[in-house]
């Protein structure tokens, strides 16, 4: 059974105690342990089921590799699926289950698919479920998805906060073991800004767990002097809880500090995403073991070595007492000697090896331990644990010479260095047939933008697994990187480690390297997506041959562990199966993260209030204060309608449209854009930008103007009002401000260089309030400041002055057909203006109007609208705008394009009035009937609905759209056939519905 | 997530920082051009794989548009430099022969 | 004559900086050649301040000069005082080509002060705001979150930042979450993290 | 060809699955066919099945230069929905949709096409009123879709917030029999399907030039020798423009790198596919119980099949803002494909300059649902010279200014 034991444990505070449970069941475990580590204390070897054939899964790694350890983590707003029970910290009253299983993980009824597995091998789902053909969505898909899927949905809104951190450094070192931390001193050493990113709580790596000696000191104690030294170094900065997530383009790297996880009721975010920019990366990133492909090898108590060793050394926890040990090479033994050490029954060392090991075979020996060379484990049997062993010969088809009971297996298949932030960018491999993995390419590094490699390796995720080589060259990588940012290192030692040497390791990718049949289909290589030996044979016999392929079709490691232990062996396995060498088979593309981060951490602070920013003008809190119903224009928030009570929307508009006909109305057009063009060359820059002549208006004066786009069609349009000689203000539309202020800039800066004009954005300077409504003069005569008769004032004509005390400028405009004044003021006195209106106006009637009462008003006197009328495909002359087209200019931005044959062509839809012929309103975006079919089946139309409203002035829906030959064809009536089932029957119309003559608003 | 050295301000501006803006060096073509002329302008790009000259705004912050000289395929910056010119500087183009021999702007040298 | 209101009125807010919107200041957009001799003479002239260079502030007193670009600058100074200082300005800059307008209304200013101020404001923008690149002095135009914005060091450990009126509500409650109790980065604030 | 049942598995479980053979021939290629297509993505496959199917043209090659399959048609969000605005694109989206409805069966090969529906959410006035304009325009052009009540898409969609304080969602525009498919299983059974016609796929065999022959297509000049033919097809997305150099024209296309991403998986919480525009993000829910979620697209060009981090924050921050309950689910996996974007933001399915050489290509972010169709109407183009279903996507409306914009329903092409 597994259990603590009295000694070891590094890692763990004994004098306290937390308390957790794990499927209801309490558990203790200590300050320092991992969730895993304490189970394992606990003796709970069963923690999940497995994806695909929900068969019973132990814990096999100690690190973010581990593919069966995952648990549903919290409850409630922290809850969280797929947490890895081997990188969650333990902390008081956590509450973890399991997952994938129905009803308990002890019994679960979805194990049948492993008795069935052999019906259901990789790719099986691609072949059947084919008939009957409505059944794949209503019957097998649904079974499919319940049974996958791991973790369970959460359900309430998380309770926590994010945040993001900018950082801009010389270095990034990523990985904080001995590797990462030597390369950081030597870096800082040369004088280099370094910032260190330990995905652990702990710096220092797991050299401590697997000892020797440097400068004479053990290993622990050397890398304790070297961690004080480090943080007396101002240019260094290390963070442990922070994982180096992914490598990207020019120098960026994506960091995951997980603050609060291992503290929920700390205060502050839970996670921080640091977004950082560095010259150079180091990645020191370790290697991590293999397992060895046995029969049973997923059985729970079947553990990798190095793991065995991390949970007895850091957490003084022995998995086994009585232990197989599985090996082709020396590391192993370092865990049968530490077990043997703590009082385990260490049965046998099965070396793959005839020949066995170097000097810590020898050491095992002396302990005792029995070694059996050229041997290999023909298959693990047990239930929910390992109970037996059978041993066999590497080199046999897996008959069995004998069998062993033990209630643990430790396995090691050699390692494989962490490539996968080296790789994340471009970073290139090559095959070390030696130590039978793939390593960094240092001659073919992730480019930045000077073309240069800025990212290098260090330690075990360079190739080096001896200690000795290990310190000097993760020395030497830190004083590289320093130079190759011109910097210049001074000369500094590298620390000297003692050797122990160890003996070659032998390639192992089947134990025993002839299994028949039987075993390979029980030989797991990806634990997690249930993907076996057989399963990537199979692949290979079915032609799919690339590793993509293979990938794909057995889902070999695209578990949520990324393929972190069963990479490798499913290359090698792949590459026997086509007889093909594993390089040539290569690897699958490394993306990050590298291990999964949250979608909160990557949202960072945006979310609620600060989700997006909010525009408000001057008067934005008397609307909220008046219960205004809100229309987002943009990031603007522009009040829809001003609801009293329980009015409905549709009533407060009409109220709102009548009393602007009737008496007086106020408008917030605060949000229009207001852009200052000025400079000797303003005019004829405006005669391009413009499709009708701007240089000619005179001061005082306004004209409405349209703006095209290169490509002809219609982007925005507004009044222009000349200031004085030199200088215009062009009004945009409220969404256009800033993308005309763009506009105008680009084509100043990259095609008119030399014409002198210069632009400035003065949208937000001003509050604007128009004023509209019969009874507009008298209210504003009330305020007194200026003349704004008739005469002085009279219609597109524009003053400056004083209203209520207040600097202003007043436009004699009108978008309603009515008496209109757009008054703007300074924005710090926008809201003093408004209430000034709002009180004087009382005894008028005056009352607020919203965007819909504008949108009904422009539409009743035919008022084209951008975004309604216009879609990006709309040319002025669709509209009948050929009035605010110049013919005298010979050019101006859309000319050209407007010339093409299908824009010159007389079949274009064209813009004209509706008029239902029972009165009812137009459905919104509703199509006009041809005759017939099109050449795909599709019925022919002829025009659409392009605007369409209730008018409560005319008491009767009103309707704008473009028709085909609409304008020649005054009276015809349209079909629109509704989405609702009915057809309705429409009359072609002038679009201009109130008041033809313009008398209204020129008074 | 690109880093580009703004010609105005000398800001190395962060990707976020910046607005793209298609391949420079085009040529206006407006009343008068032929069909074909005029839609090359408009949509033909060289979209090539490698040596790629283009446009792009220093939108939060400075506000100025600048040219750019990337590789497509590895992301280098050559160089960038001021808008107002209608064909990249020799010290570009030096620049970029320096990194990639042999490359001429436009089929010449 | 009403009295004129900045966007948020001088709210406030204490976490690891303290974060207040400082009120309505006299800003006017200055768009011409930098180096034409009308277009220095304006902007000192009326500020009484030294022209700045590229990427730096020059202040003295409430008054202050921003380089915004290269052909751009913000004069700031006491906002009842605009419009002298701007009629001051369109006199000496005669006839030359240049634009001159009155924005104090169309910008809300912040300052963010205190030992963690930049370890706050680098949660919110990509700036560089490392002391070796980023001092007193100096100006930034960048964005802070999803907003443009511009700020300044008035000392190493106070910001002044400068972004538009209609967002002014967001930038506050950006910089007041950033600021937030718990979040303490210690990245530059901090020296060296002692051990835990 | 081993015909794929329940029975065959049975059967071949009892021997352990050893008679399984290739799903695809892998020969040597010869030195002529009757027509090359150059690219086995979905597209060029697809092509290729239907020429053979259609039109009784099976002496075709389809020339790969990595694996079949291994491009844009296995990195994309297998979204399949025909609910587009414009006449055109309606056609051969819904076209294509159609063909899915019965692909598995057609091939014997299971892609898993699910009809799970889609959701595009209307989240301001002006997506509101463009969606009514399109499923006005949906019902004329036969495709089944319909504008949805805020009630509705909760209903649908439980995990959505329909309230946000930014952006309450207003409704939506519904098409039923839309939904996703298997996106390489799509590849590999239109691979399948060729090879059993006796058609040949060559993998790993690059275009290195096309040979022209008094101002006709003669051939290509390949990795694996010269090879002749009649017909040419040039298939090959985000690559098109290297092609069209070889082939002497060039095209109004800019590639660039568009992103995606998926969570761990979990169990089913989401049934159908959501599609946020306002926001710029849409997610569905595949078999496995992965949140798959697709980004935006870089604004440069860009050929390294690595997008820029930001896209990535931007989605992921508009999808916790409209499904709260991701915000702790984690981000397993990100990855980038090359896509094509053309003038108008739709595909060009032409007749090149170069008589006998055919482009299909510029499908952007929205290739993947449109194969069959692509397919379908590319080979009839080839085999006839012209196609109703391709007739819109011609090269020269760039010149005429007569576009295929869906943009303007406040839809994106995903």
């Amino acid at each position: 059974m597994s259990k603590r034991i009295a000694t070891q444990g590094r890692l763990i505070d004994r004098s306290r105690a937390l308390t957790f449970t794990f499927n209801g069941r309490d558990m203790r475990g200590h300050p320092g342990d991992t969730l895993a580590s304490a189970l394992l204390a606990n003796d709970q070897m069963l923690v999940g089921r497995s994806f695909k054939y929900h068969r019973p899964r132990g814990i096999v790694a100690s690190g973010a590799e581990e593919p069966n350890a995952l648990v549903n983590l919290g409850t409630g707003p922290s809850f969280e699926p797929n947490q890895r029970a081997t990188t969650t910290e333990l902390f008081d009253r956590l509450k973890a289950r399991s997952q994938n299983h129905w009803p308990s993980l002890e019994f679960d009824i979805g194990a049948i698919n492993a008795r069935l597995s052999r019906l259901l091998p990789a790719g099986f789902y691609y072949k059947t479920f084919l008939r009957p053909r409505a059944f794949w969505k209503h019957v097998y898909e649904p079974i499919i998805r319940q049974s996958a899927g791991l973790g369970q949905a959460p359900k309430d809104r998380d309770c926590d906060t994010y945040e993001y951190f900018y950082a801009t450094t010389d270095i990034v070192v990523v990985g904080g073991g001995i590797a990462g931390l030597l390369t950081a001193r030597s870096a800082a050493q040369s004088g280099a800004q370094v910032l260190v990113l330990e995905q652990t709580a702990h710096l220092g790596g797991r050299t401590p767990v697997d000892g020797g000696t440097v400068d004479g000191q053990p290993a622990s104690a050397f890398i304790d002097a070297l961690l004080e030294e480090l943080r007396a170094m101002a240019n260094v900065t290390m963070r442990s809880r922070c994982m180096g997530a992914g490598i990207y383009d020019h120098g960026f790297v994506l960091g995951y500090e997980r603050l609060t996880d291992h503290d929920p009721d700390a205060a502050g975010p839970r996670h921080r995403l640091w977004r950082i920019r560095a010259k150079q990366v180091i990645t020191a990133t370790g290697a991590i073991e293999r397992p060895l492909a046995f029969a049973g090898n997923d059985l729970p108590g079947v553990m990798l070595a190095s793991a065995m060793r991390d949970y007895l050394i850091n957490y003084g926890v022995m998995v086994g007492q009585r232990v197989i040990v599985a090996t082709n090479n020396d590391d192993a033994y370092r865990t049968a000697i530490a077990l043997k050490e703590a009082g385990a029954d260490v049965l046998r060392i099965l070396d793959a090896r005839d020949s066995g090991g170097g000097p810590l075979m020898q050491k095992a020996r002396e302990l005792g331990i029995r070694i059996d060379c050229g041997r290999a484990i023909g298959k693990v049997r047990g239930g929910k644990r390992v109970k037996k062993v059978k041993i066999c010969a590497q080199n046999s088809s897996g008959g069995a010479l004998e069998e062993v009971s033990c209630d643990a297996v430790a396995m090691s298949g050699g390692w494989s260095p962490v490539v996968h932030l080296w790789s994340h960018c471009g970073g290139k491999l090559l095959w070390d047939d030696g130590a039978a993995h793939f390593r960094p390419d240092p001659a073919r590094p992730p480019t930045g933008a000077d073309g240069n490699g800025f990212v290098s390796t260090a330690g075990a995720a360079h190739g080096d697994f001896a200690l000795g080589d290990i310190v000097a060259q993760a020395h030497e990588a830190g004083r590289k990187a320093a130079q190759a940012i011109g910097m210049k290192p001074k000369k500094h030692d590298a620390p000297i480690a003692a050797e122990t040497r160890e003996a070659r390791l032998l390639p192992v990718w089947l134990m025993p390297a002839g299994a028949n049949i039987g075993l390979r289909s029980k030989a797991w290589l990806d634990y997690q997506n249930d993907v076996k030996v057989s399963d990537v044979e199979l692949a290979a016999r079915e032609g799919y041959e690339s590793v993509e392929h293979t990938k794909r079709y057995t889902t070999l490691g695209m578990a949520t562990d990324q393929g972190k232990l069963s990479n490798i062996n499913g290359l090698a396995t792949l590459a026997n199966s086509l007889g093909t060498p594993i390089p040539s088979v290569g690897t699958t593309t490394f993306r990050p993260p590298y291990t999964p981060i949250s979608m909160g951490a990557i949202a960072g602070e945006a979310r609620d209030a600060i989700f997006q920013p909010l525009r408000c003008t001057p008067i934005h809190h008397w609307h909220e204060a008046h219960d205004a119903a809100w229309e987002p224009v943009g990031h603007w928030r522009r009040p829809y309608t001003y609801p009293r009570a329980d009015e409905a929307h549709a009533d407060a508009v009409a109220r709102e449209i009548k009393n602007v006909r009737q008496a007086v109305g106020l408008l917030d057009a605060s949000t229009l854009g207001k852009l200052i063009v000025k400079g000797p060359d303003a005019g004829k820059f405006l005669d391009m930008l413009y499709t009708n002549m701007m240089s000619t208006l005179q001061p005082g004066r306004c004209r409405y103007g349209l703006m095209c786009n290169e490509n002809g069609f219609l982007i925005d349009d507004g009044v222009v009002a000349r200031l004085d000689e030199q200088s215009f203000l062009c009004h945009t539309t409220s969404g256009g401000a800033d993308q005309i202020h763009a506009h105008m800039e680009e084509w100043l800066q990259t095609e008119w260089w030399d014409w002198q004009v210069y632009v400035a954005n003065a949208t937000e300077q001003f509050a604007q309030i128009a004023v509209v409504g019969p009874k507009a003069r008298k209210l504003l005569e009330k305020l007194g400041g200026m003349d704004l008769s008739a005469e002085t004032l009279p219609l597109m004509a524009w003053a400056e002055g004083e209203i209520a005390g207040i600097r202003a400028r007043v436009f004699r405009i009108s978008f309603s057909g009515e008496l209109s004044f757009e008054i703007a003021v300074p924005a710090s006195q926008g809201l003093a203006l408004w209430t000034a209106l709002i009180e004087a106006g009382r005894e008028f009637g005056v009352m607020p109007y919203g965007t819909e009462a504008l949108h009904v008003m422009r539409a009743e006197k035919g008022f084209i609208m951008i975004g309604d009328e216009t879609d990006g495909t709309v040319i002025p002359q669709d509209l009948g705008l050929d009035w605010a087209i110049s013919k005298k200019k010979e050019d101006y931005l859309g000319k050209r394009a407007q010339q093409r044959t299908h824009m010159a062509s007389p079949d274009r839809w064209k813009l004209v009035g509706l008029e239902t012929t029972d009165g009812t309103v137009l459905p919104e975006g509703a199509y006009a009937v041809g005759e017939g079919l099109n050449a795909n089946g599709q019925r022919v139309t002829q025009g659409r609905v392009t605007s369409t409203y209730y008018s409560p002035t005319l008491e009767r829906g009103i309707a704008m759209g473009l028709v085909l030959h609409g304008p020649e064809r005054m009276g015809e009536v349209l079909e629109f056939p509704g989405t609702d089932g009915q057809v309705y029957h429409a009359k072609i119309v002038d679009p201009v519905f109130y008041d033809k003559e313009g008398t209204k608003q020129n008074v | 997530m690109l880093i580009l050295t703004c010609p105005y301000c000398g800001i190395e501006a962060d990707e976020t920082e910046l607005a793209s803006g298609g391949e420079a060096h085009l040529t206006r073509h407006g009343p008068g051009t032929s069909e074909d002329d005029f839609s090359n302008y408009l949509f033909t790009r060289q979209n090539p794989l490698g040596v790629h000259f283009e446009r792009w705004r220093h939108a939060h912050g400075c506000g100025k548009w600048f040219h750019a000289a990337r590789d497509t395929g590895t992301l280098e910056v050559f160089a960038t430099y001021p808008a107002q010119t209608a064909e990249p500087p020799k010290t570009v183009c030096d620049a970029i022969r320096k990194r990639r021999p042999g490359w001429t702007w436009q089929g010449t040298a | 004559m009403s009295e004129p209101v900045s966007a948020l009125n001088h709210a406030g807010f204490d976490g690891l900086a303290k974060v207040t919107e400082c009120g309505l200041h006299g800003m006017i957009t200055l768009r011409g050649d930098l180096a034409a001799r009308a277009v220095k003479a304006a902007a000192t002239g009326a500020s009484g301040v030294k022209m700045p260079g590229p990427n730096e502030v020059q202040s003295k007193g409430d008054n202050a000069l921003c380089w915004m670009s290269p052909d751009e600058l913000l004069v700031i100074c006491d906002y009842k005082d605009v419009r002298q200082v701007l009629d001051k300005m369109h006199k000496s800059l005669g006839a030359a080509h240049a634009l001159a307008v009155d924005m104090s209304d169309a910008r809300t200013m912040f300052c963010v002060t205190g030992s963690s101020a930049r370890d706050v404001m680098a949660k919110l923008t990509p700036a560089d705001l490392s002391p070796a690149t980023f001092g007193p002095g100096q100006i930034r135009r960048s964005r802070l979150a999803q907003i443009p914005a511009a700020f300044w060091l008035e000392d190493d450990q106070s910001f002044r930042i400068i972004c538009f009126r209609s967002v002014a509500q967001y930038a506050f409650d950006l910089l007041c979450t950033a600021a937030g109790a718990g979040s303490d980065v210690g990245y530059f604030s901090a020296a060296p993290i002692r051990p835990t | 060809m081993k015909r794929y049942s329940a029975f065959s598995i049975a059967r071949e479980a009892l021997r352990n699955h050893a008679g399984w053979t290739r799903a695809w021939a892998a020969p040597e290629p010869r030195r002529r066919y009757d027509v090359v297509i150059v690219g086995a993505g979905g597209h060029g496959l697809a092509t290729a099945y239907y020429l053979g199917k259609n039109f009784g043209i099976t002496n075709v090659a389809i020339l790969e230069k990595g694996w079949l399959g291994g491009g844009n048609t296995g990195r994309n969000t297998t979204i399949i929905r025909s609910n587009y605005l414009q006449d055109a694109s309606a056609a051969i989206y819904e076209k294509a949709r159609s063909l899915y409805e019965t692909l598995s069966q057609e091939l014997n090969y299971n892609v898993m096409f699910s009809p799970r529906g889609v959701i595009m959410l209307a989240q301001t006035e002006s997506e509101v009123r463009g969606y009514k304009r399109t499923a006005h325009a949906n019902a004329l052009q036969g495709v089944e879709t319909e504008f949805i009540s805020p009630e509705q898409v909760k209903e649908l969609v439980p995990i959505i917030n329909i309230s946000g304080p930014r952006y309450p969602v207003l409704g939506g525009l519904w098409q039923a029999r839309a939904g996703t498919a298997r996106h390489d299983a799509v590849a590999w059974g239109y691979a399948r399907a060729c090879s059993a016609m006796g058609m040949e796929i060559i993998q790993q065999c690059e275009v290195t030039g096309i040979r022209q022959k008094d101002g006709k297509v003669a051939g290509v000049d390949t990795t694996k020798g010269p090879i002749d033919c009649d017909k040419l097809g040039l298939v090959v997305a985000g690559h098109s423009g290297v092609l069209a150099e070889m082939a002497g024209f060039r095209l109004p296309l800019e590639s660039v790198a568009l992103q995606a991403l998926v969570s761990e998986p979990i169990k089913p919480c989401m049934d159908v596919v959501v599609m946020a525009n306002t926001v710029h993000g849409y997610m569905s829910q595949s078999d496995k119980g992965e949140m798959v979620i697709g980004g935006g697209a870089d604004g440069f060009n860009n050929y390294t099949q690595r997008g820029s981090f930001h896209h990535i924050e931007e989605t992921v921050r508009a999808l916790v803002e409209t499904f709260p309950i991701i915000s702790r689910l984690k981000m397993l996996r990100q990855w980038g494909g090359i896509v094509d974007m053309t003038g108008d933001r739709s595909a060009i399915l032409s007749k090149t300059p170069l008589e006998g050489c055919f482009i299909n290509c510029g499908w952007g972010t929205g290739g993947f649902k449109a194969i069959p169709g692509s397919g379908w109407g590319m080979a009839e183009l080839m085999a006839k010279g012209h196609s109703p279903l391709t007739e819109s996507f011609s090269l020269d409306r760039f010149r005429e200014g007569r576009f295929v914009d869906e943009s303007v329903a406040a839809g994106v092409a995903h």
